[in-house]
């Protein structure tokens, strides 16, 4: 790791300590509602890490996310009984979606950018010929897991902080986590190494797609409602986040670490911005100037667009 | 039955054919050089059996048994590595990392056993002599590192064919030597090398039997006993090349450049026509000293007897420095651009007017250049990706040409290139040099080196050790300033 | 007519939420990036100004996110606001965290174009879609003489302005059995995409004879679609609301008129807010109801020199957007 | 003596290249539009008709300007997703100018493109001498122009636009091409022949190909990075004018999602992210077949919903086979994504 990968970690921590003038800001409640409220685009980032790391990219996420949570709160209904099925209703579409997406990735050999930039418009159109109009009721464990609390702390966090593990041990640790980084840092290369290049890209778009899953349980928790815009945005959001903690456009460098640590800036800053109360307009600039002042002391990679 | 056996092997490419009809056939323990002119398809059968490239036709057998590999990774399940001509080596990984890619040892939980790796990449690397640090980025090492990167990873794969690509055009002499001892270490009933090269006294050194190809076609296959290096370059180029006549030292004009050196000599001196030639090991520093020649790190520096400052390759261009990269693939070529917009990269200024470009003009300077290169292509428009690695060079050589230098710092202008052509290089070096440019010559090929230098400067840690003059450079002294062991050297 | 008047008449206790002043009001915007919401909050601030038990108004942006909502209308509780008003992205989605601030005793006031009943909203300052809706279909009926083809042009599919104007629309039609509805789009509420949508609705249908379409800004991209075809003449605009630019395109053609959509409703839902802090009773929904203005009185309400993106209200010059 | 080999065998005719170097390749993208012309005209006549193609040309126009700087800013190998706010801004800050008088016209054109040129200069600085991904810095810059707009604004798009100024961009010579669309036509066709013709144009396509081998051949990146994005920022400004034109004031965020519009456009045309290939050609063809594809499932009166699901199909299917038109390049067998390998460079 070089010094400036470790730049998100400064802004981050310079943004916490100003933030920590602030009196309400110091309150667990409001940090845990931080903490809270970053969950769904912590795991979307997650995912996009994956996706990235390997040199591709995942428009599509988003609205995949916005078609689970319609789909989970309409077919739960509030019943606390679907609540199981609902939770593999949405892993397998998330799984299921992200196998598709791979599986064209694979077969058509078009730029993953405009691939998925189809796939969002296609999704997009399902979600809306499926509802218009926000639908159905999230059950009580769903809503639980996006706000509730164990042992006095909020399950959401807990939850990304176990899948950042994860992801963290699996793309360090893993063979497939190593192919990952081989086939972002250069695919012909790692195919002339004998991985199957393939089958990794597919499994990427698999793990993009489950955490579009997850991210849409805890959007639906959260919300409530089956909202069908609830996804919109969200790709883009969570690829900001990914960029920002270090991880090369270009694929083949990056970690989780720096993907949450970007997620908590962003929302931090949101969160700051409010609580100093500043016009929403000024709080637009200032929020691009930090995304700009972040990522020139990040630095992730050359001078390339997809750096 | 042969333990290899190739049949009407063909591969076509849109627009080229590469191969066509290649029978060959070798023999277990044996190494089997490959030889032929650029572009005759000795990279596009080795990638074939590498199962890069899938062929057009023809049928491969191993070991009696018909085999088409898919994937890479088919090929070397079944036993065959090789070593790429251009490097394909990840530059975000470690060398250990690099080395077991796809085959990572596991620990019982099934994550990769990091200690493992490294240990088993320390052995590997003490095993054969190689100069590496596992924990390295791979994308930091200098071109011969990433080299032995690729080399301890096909020597890592038990082979049973074992396929080296040019692997000495990028390493220098240690290095070289090392190599050798390596193969007649592995040699082996059970092993077939095949063997790649431009070098030819290489090939007689190491090779058993030669099979020469020539547009794409298989001339012959011969047992290197039965052969002179004469003989060999006739079947490859089809014609003989010519003793260099030794030049005559300019007569003493002032020095055109000069530059601040640790070590001794303290100072480069180059003059107008005269040709500096630099010798060292590999990470002797001869590259650093060219890039700062080129505007690329800050060095002191006097042209025409003024001091200068270099900000960037630019300020050298506008001086008349042109630099000639040893890095062909990462800093020369822009891969999917066409032959000739490579050509003429560097020489736009002079090629334009009012900021436009005159491409009739562009197109008559490239293609007399590469004409006279006796470039390979299927056409001026081709992108420069689709050359073969020898004819590649060649463009780039032709692009510091049509900048015109008053100074030309060439790093390994003939790497990978053929006989013929460097004979053709040769010939342009030294014309340069009579119409009064100043040109430093860094190469890892000695030969070379001597042949055509006024003096010999040798390099060793970053300082020069010992400077040659004229006639006093011979092979043995020049290798021993190099390594340090001989007396007076400082 | 319009949403379920028992609703609406309901009275709210609002004993519980009473409070001694000063006050801090929180608005949580689910946008602000709209001119009708930039002047909806003028008429909040300016309300607020004329009251000095208010000392401080806070806003939060949502910008059309209903995730940033819940957390923005959080936020605001944690800074102890003593009332919220709001207008939602999606108001079922905002609700558990609009209780929350309910259940602490901060009582909250749906500021805009609809009535929601549910816990989490004490109390409403609406104007009526459905209402709004009705106006312009039969005021559009009227002017096309009860029959003909029309299309209707709508905001962004799934808002309860898209929902509560269509349906609105489709019940009025039961009455007009001769007007038949082509085709129902979706502008965005963006004057761009309602024209080039428009610029094919003309390709489709070589006839149309009424245009339905409540919002102004989509209907002058709309009406320069049908001006460009040459085929303005055959069509009947229906009103707009009070857009600036719309009721200049009406003033100019003397057709159309307005329904308005008034934006002082932000100054009505402040006064409700005050009442409700005072422990004074109120009713669920205060209707803020919409006028039909006349192509022939357009004159009174269009400002000429103002930009197009502006609205006819009647907010004092020095609280009107700088 | 001369023996075959010995004869160099390069073909110096640049006409080989066009029998040989890939011109199927280099023109997928408008094979593939005629051919979804050609279907589109078989659901419906609109098609058919000039005056119906004209007045695509002419929806496509502000973002089609627009795509044409972020086009030069990928060839060069980085990227420009601030072209929607600069559109939104130069849209609002013109009218605002131009105030309701004829007169002001000149000057708040200059003005407004001005602005433009110096948020591009702002961005080219930043990425020049930093090495933070344009992706993110450009996007950054995005929200802060939004930001600005909005404070400059007070968020409703102040500004009358002059009189004359709307009628003379949607005047259609010869009563069938508008002036807009004739305008884009032309800002393509110079984009087209600097690109192909200048040093500026060639030296897009060296760094863009390889930035180290561009700076050894002497080529100046950074000053040229700045270059290319400060004209990046004047030709979104220009779209952005160009939007006033065609629709009016509107709202503060009218250039919304237009620089996803162009990235499509851009991509979809063969120019990639890892920059020295594709070229202003391809975008025009890359535009216009996103907006046949929005036009057409608009136009068959597929309900809202079915629209984006078969727009986003089209776009699929579209790219896939201008995919497989380019992919007789891959050497390599059946490699992954080609990542389109059309050469649309010199
Ligand atoms: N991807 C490709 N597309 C088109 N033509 C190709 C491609 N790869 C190689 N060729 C052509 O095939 C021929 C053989 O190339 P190859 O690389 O096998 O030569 P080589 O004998 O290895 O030469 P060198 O000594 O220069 O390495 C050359 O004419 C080359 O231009
Ligand atoms: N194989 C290597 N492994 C690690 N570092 C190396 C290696 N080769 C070179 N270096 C580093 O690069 C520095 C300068 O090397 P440079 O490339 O200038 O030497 P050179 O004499 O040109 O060798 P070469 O023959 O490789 O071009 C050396 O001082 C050394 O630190
Ligand atoms: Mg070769
Ligand atoms: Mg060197």
């Amino acid at each position: 790791m070089r010094l400036t990968d470790r730049g998100i970690y400064w802004v981050l921590a310079t943004v916490l300590a100003a933030a920590g003038l602030i009196p309400e800001f110091r309150s667990l409640g409001n940090l845990a509602n931080v903490a809270t409220q970053s969950a769904a685009l912590a795991v979307l980032a997650l995912g996009q890490t994956f996706v990235i790391l390997c040199g591709l990219i995942d428009l599509s996420v988003g609205q995949l996310t916005g078609l689970i949570v319609v789909l989970v709160c309409d077919v739960a209904a509030g019943r606390d009984a679907m609540t199981a099925p609902v939770l593999l209703l949405a892993l397998g579409l998330g799984a299921g979606s992200g196998a598709i997406t791979g599986l064209l990735n694979n077969r058509l050999r078009i730029h993953p950018l405009i691939l998925t930039f189809g796939t969002m418009s296609v999704l997009q159109g399902i979600v809306f010929t499926y509802t218009d109009r926000s639908v159905g009721r999230a059950p009580a464990a769903i809503a639980w897991l996006a706000d509730g609390r164990l042992l006095g702390l909020p399950v959401a966090p807990l939850l990304v902080l176990l899948l950042a593990a994860g992801a963290h041990v699996t793309l360090t640790r893993t063979r497939f986590g190593m192919h990952v980084h081989a086939v972002g840092g250069g695919r012909d290369n790692a195919r002339r190494a004998g991985i199957d290049t393939d089958r990794v890209a597919a499994t990427v778009f698999v793990i993009s797609g489950v955490s579009a899953s997850i991210g849409g349980l805890l959007v639906a928790g959260r919300l409530g409602v089956g909202y069908p815009h609830a996804g919109a945005g969200f790709e883009l959001d969570a690829i900001v986040a990914v960029v920002l903690g270090g991880t090369s456009l270009t694929g083949g460098r990056g970690s989780v670490a720096g993907t949450v640590a970007a997620v908590l800036l962003l929302g931090l800053t949101n969160n700051v911005l409010n609580l100093l109360q500043i016009s929403s307009f000024i709080q637009m600039l200032v929020k691009g100037l930090i995304v700009i002042g972040a990522i020139l002391v990040n630095q992730p990679g050359g001078r390339r667009a997809f750096a | 039955m042969a333990f290899l056996e190739i049949r009407g092997l063909s591969k076509t490419f849109p627009g080229a054919t590469a191969l066509d009809g290649v029978d060959l056939s070798a023999e277990g323990g044996e190494v089997h050089a490959l030889v032929g002119a650029n572009g005759a398809g000795k990279s596009t059968l080795m990638l074939v059996l590498a199962g890069v490239l899938s062929p057009t036709a023809g049928e491969i057998r191993l070991a009696g048994v018909p085999v088409a590999f898919s994937t890479p990774r088919a090929a070397m399940e079944a036993g065959v590595s090789i070593v790429y001509q251009e490097t394909s080596a990840l530059p975000e990984m470690t060398v250990a990392e690099n080395i077991f890619l796809g085959r990572e040892p596991t620990t019982r939980l099934g994550l990769v056993d990091r200690r493992r790796l490294y240990e088993e990449t320390r052995r590997l690397l003490d095993r054969y002599h190689l100069p590496l640090d596992p924990a390295a980025q791979v994308g930091r090492l200098t071109v011969a590192g990433q080299q032995l990167v690729e080399i301890a990873r096909a020597l890592s794969i038990a082979a049973r064919v074992l396929i080296l690509d040019e692997p000495t055009a990028v390493l220098s002499l240690a290095e070289q030597r090392n190599l050798f001892d390596i193969i007649a270490g592995l040699r082996g009933p059970r092993l077939l090398i095949l063997y790649v090269s431009h070098r030819l006294e290489e090939i007689f050194t190491i090779a058993d039997r030669i099979t020469v190809l020539r547009d794409g076609r298989k001339v012959t296959t011969v047992a290197t006993a039965d052969l002179r290096q004469a003989d060999l370059v006739r079947l490859m180029v089809g014609h003989e090349v010519r003793e260099r006549v030794p030049l005559p030292a300019p007569a003493g004009a002032p020095p055109l450049l000069e530059a601040r050196l640790t070590g001794n000599p303290p100072r480069l001196e180059v003059r107008g026509g005269e040709i500096l030639g630099f010798a060292g090991l590999v990470g002797a520093g001869r590259s650093r000293l060219g890039r700062s020649l080129a505007g690329l790190d800050p060095i002191d520096l006097r042209l025409d007897g003024r001091p200068v400052r270099l900000r960037s390759p630019a300020d050298a261009l506008a001086h008349g420095i042109v630099y000639l990269t040893e890095d062909r693939k990462r800093e020369g070529l822009f891969d999917n651009l066409s032959v000739l917009v490579n050509a003429t990269a560097a020489a736009l200024p002079s090629l334009s007017r009012f900021g436009v470009v005159r491409l009739a003009v562009e197109r008559r300077a490239g293609a007399a250049i590469l004409e006279r290169l006796r470039l390979v292509a299927r056409s001026l428009a081709a992108p420069v990706r689709e050359l073969s690695g020898g004819n590649q060079q060649k463009v780039i050589f032709g692009r510091a040409l049509l900048c015109r230098p008053r100074i030309l710092v060439c790093d390994e202008p003939t790497r990978g290139v053929d006989v013929g052509a460097k004979d053709e290089i040769y010939d342009l070096l030294l014309e340069l040099a009579r119409q009064g440019v100043a040109i430093v010559l860094i190469s890892s090929e000695l030969k070379e080196v001597l042949a055509l230098s006024h003096r010999v400067l040798v390099m060793r840690d970053g300082a020069a050790v010992r400077e040659f003059t004229g006639g006093e450079a011979n092979e043995q002294d020049v290798l021993l300033a190099a390594m340090g062991s001989l007396p007076g050297a400082a | 007519q319009g949403v379920e008047a028992a609703r609406v008449q309901e009275t709210v206790a609002t004993a519980r939420f009473k409070k001694a002043a000063p006050y801090r009001v929180g608005v949580a915007a689910g946008y602000l990036s709209n001119s009708w919401v930039v002047f909806c909050l003028q008429h909040i601030r300016y309300e607020a100004a004329r009251h000095k038990e208010i000392s401080e108004v806070l806003v939060t942006d949502a910008g059309f996110n209903p995730g940033k909502q819940v957390a923005d209308i959080e936020d605001l509780i944690s800074k102890n606001v003593n009332l919220i008003l709001y207008w939602p992205v999606d108001e079922k989605a905002i609700q558990p965290a609009l209780e929350k601030a309910v259940v602490k005793g901060i009582p909250t006031v749906n500021t805009g174009g609809g009535f929601t009943y549910s816990p989490g909203t004490v109390a409403n300052a609406f104007i009526d879609q459905v209402v709004l809706g009705d106006m312009v279909a039969r005021q559009l009926f009227k002017d096309m003489r009860g029959k003909g083809k029309i299309v209707a042009m709508l905001p962004i599919a799934g808002t309860t302005a898209a929902v509560d104007q269509l349906a609105a629309l489709r019940t009025a039609m039961k009455e007009f059995s001769q007007i038949e509805l082509l085709s129902a789009e979706y502008g965005d509420w963006n004057r761009a995409k309602a024209k080039q949508i428009t610029e094919n609705l003309l390709q489709r249908h070589p006839r149309i004879d009424g245009v339905f379409s409540p919002a102004g800004q989509m209907s002058i991209g709309v009406a320069e679609a049908f001006e460009e075809a040459g085929r303005l003449k055959e069509v009947v605009m229906s009103p707009g609301d009070e857009y600036n630019g719309w009721l200049k395109w009406v003033a100019k053609h003397k057709r159309g008129g307005a329904v308005t959509f008034p934006t002082r409703v932000g100054q009505e839902a402040v006064r409700l807010g005050l009442r409700i802090l005072n422990g004074e009773p109120v009713k669920r929904g205060l209707a803020v109801p919409s006028e039909y203005i006349s192509p022939a009185s357009i004159t009174r309400y269009v400002e000429p020199t103002r930009p197009d993106d502006w609205w006819a209200s009647t907010l004092p010059e020095e609280w009107k957007p700088k | 003596m001369s023996t075959e080999a010995e004869r160099p065998r390069v073909r110096p005719a640049a006409i080989v290249s066009w029998l040989n170097a890939g011109w199927v390749e280099r023109s997928a993208i408008w094979v593939v539009l005629v051919a979804l012309l050609g279907v589109a005209a078989l659901c419906s006549d609109a098609f058919l008709q000039p005056s119906y193609l004209f007045n695509m040309v002419r929806q496509a126009a502000p973002v089609g300007v627009a795509a044409i700087g972020v086009t030069l800013v990928m060839v060069m190998g980085g990227v420009d997703l601030s072209v929607g706010a600069v559109i939104s801004l130069a849209a609002v800050v013109a009218a605002v100018l131009m105030d309701g008088q004829a007169g002001n016209i000149g000057y708040a054109l200059a003005a407004t493109l001005t602005i433009g040129a110096a948020i591009g200069f702002a961005n080219g600085v930043l990425i020049a001498w930093n090495r933070g991904s344009p992706f993110i810095l450009t996007l950054g810059t995005a929200v802060a122009v939004y930001g600005l707009t909005q404070i400059y604004s007070g968020g409703t798009a102040r500004g009358i636009v002059a009189p004359g100024f709307r009628e003379f961009f949607n005047e259609r010579i010869g009563g069938l091409v508008p002036v807009l669309a004739l305008l884009f036509l032309a800002a393509a066709t110079i984009a087209a022949l600097v690109q192909r013709t200048t040093r500026f144009g060639r030296s897009l396509y060296l760094v863009g190909s390889n930035p180290r081998a561009a700076r050894l051949a002497g080529l100046r990146a950074a000053r040229l990075t700045v270059t290319t994005y400060t004209l990046s920022g004047l030709l979104a400004a220009l779209g952005g004018i160009a939007l006033l034109a065609r629709s009016g004031v509107s709202s503060t965020f009218a250039g919304r999602g237009f620089e996803f519009d162009a990235l499509a456009a851009v991509v979809l045309g063969g120019t990639t992210f890892e920059g020295g290939r594709g070229g202003v050609g391809g975008t025009v063809a890359g535009l216009l077949v996103l907006f046949v594809a929005f036009n057409l499932v608009n136009i068959l009166g597929l309900n809202y919903n079915v629209q984006r699901l078969v727009a986003g199909v089209i776009i699929i299917v579209a790219s896939a086979a201008y995919t497989y038109l380019t992919s007789r390049r891959l050497t390599e067998s059946r490699l992954w994504p080609s990542h389109h390998t059309s050469e649309g460079a010199p």
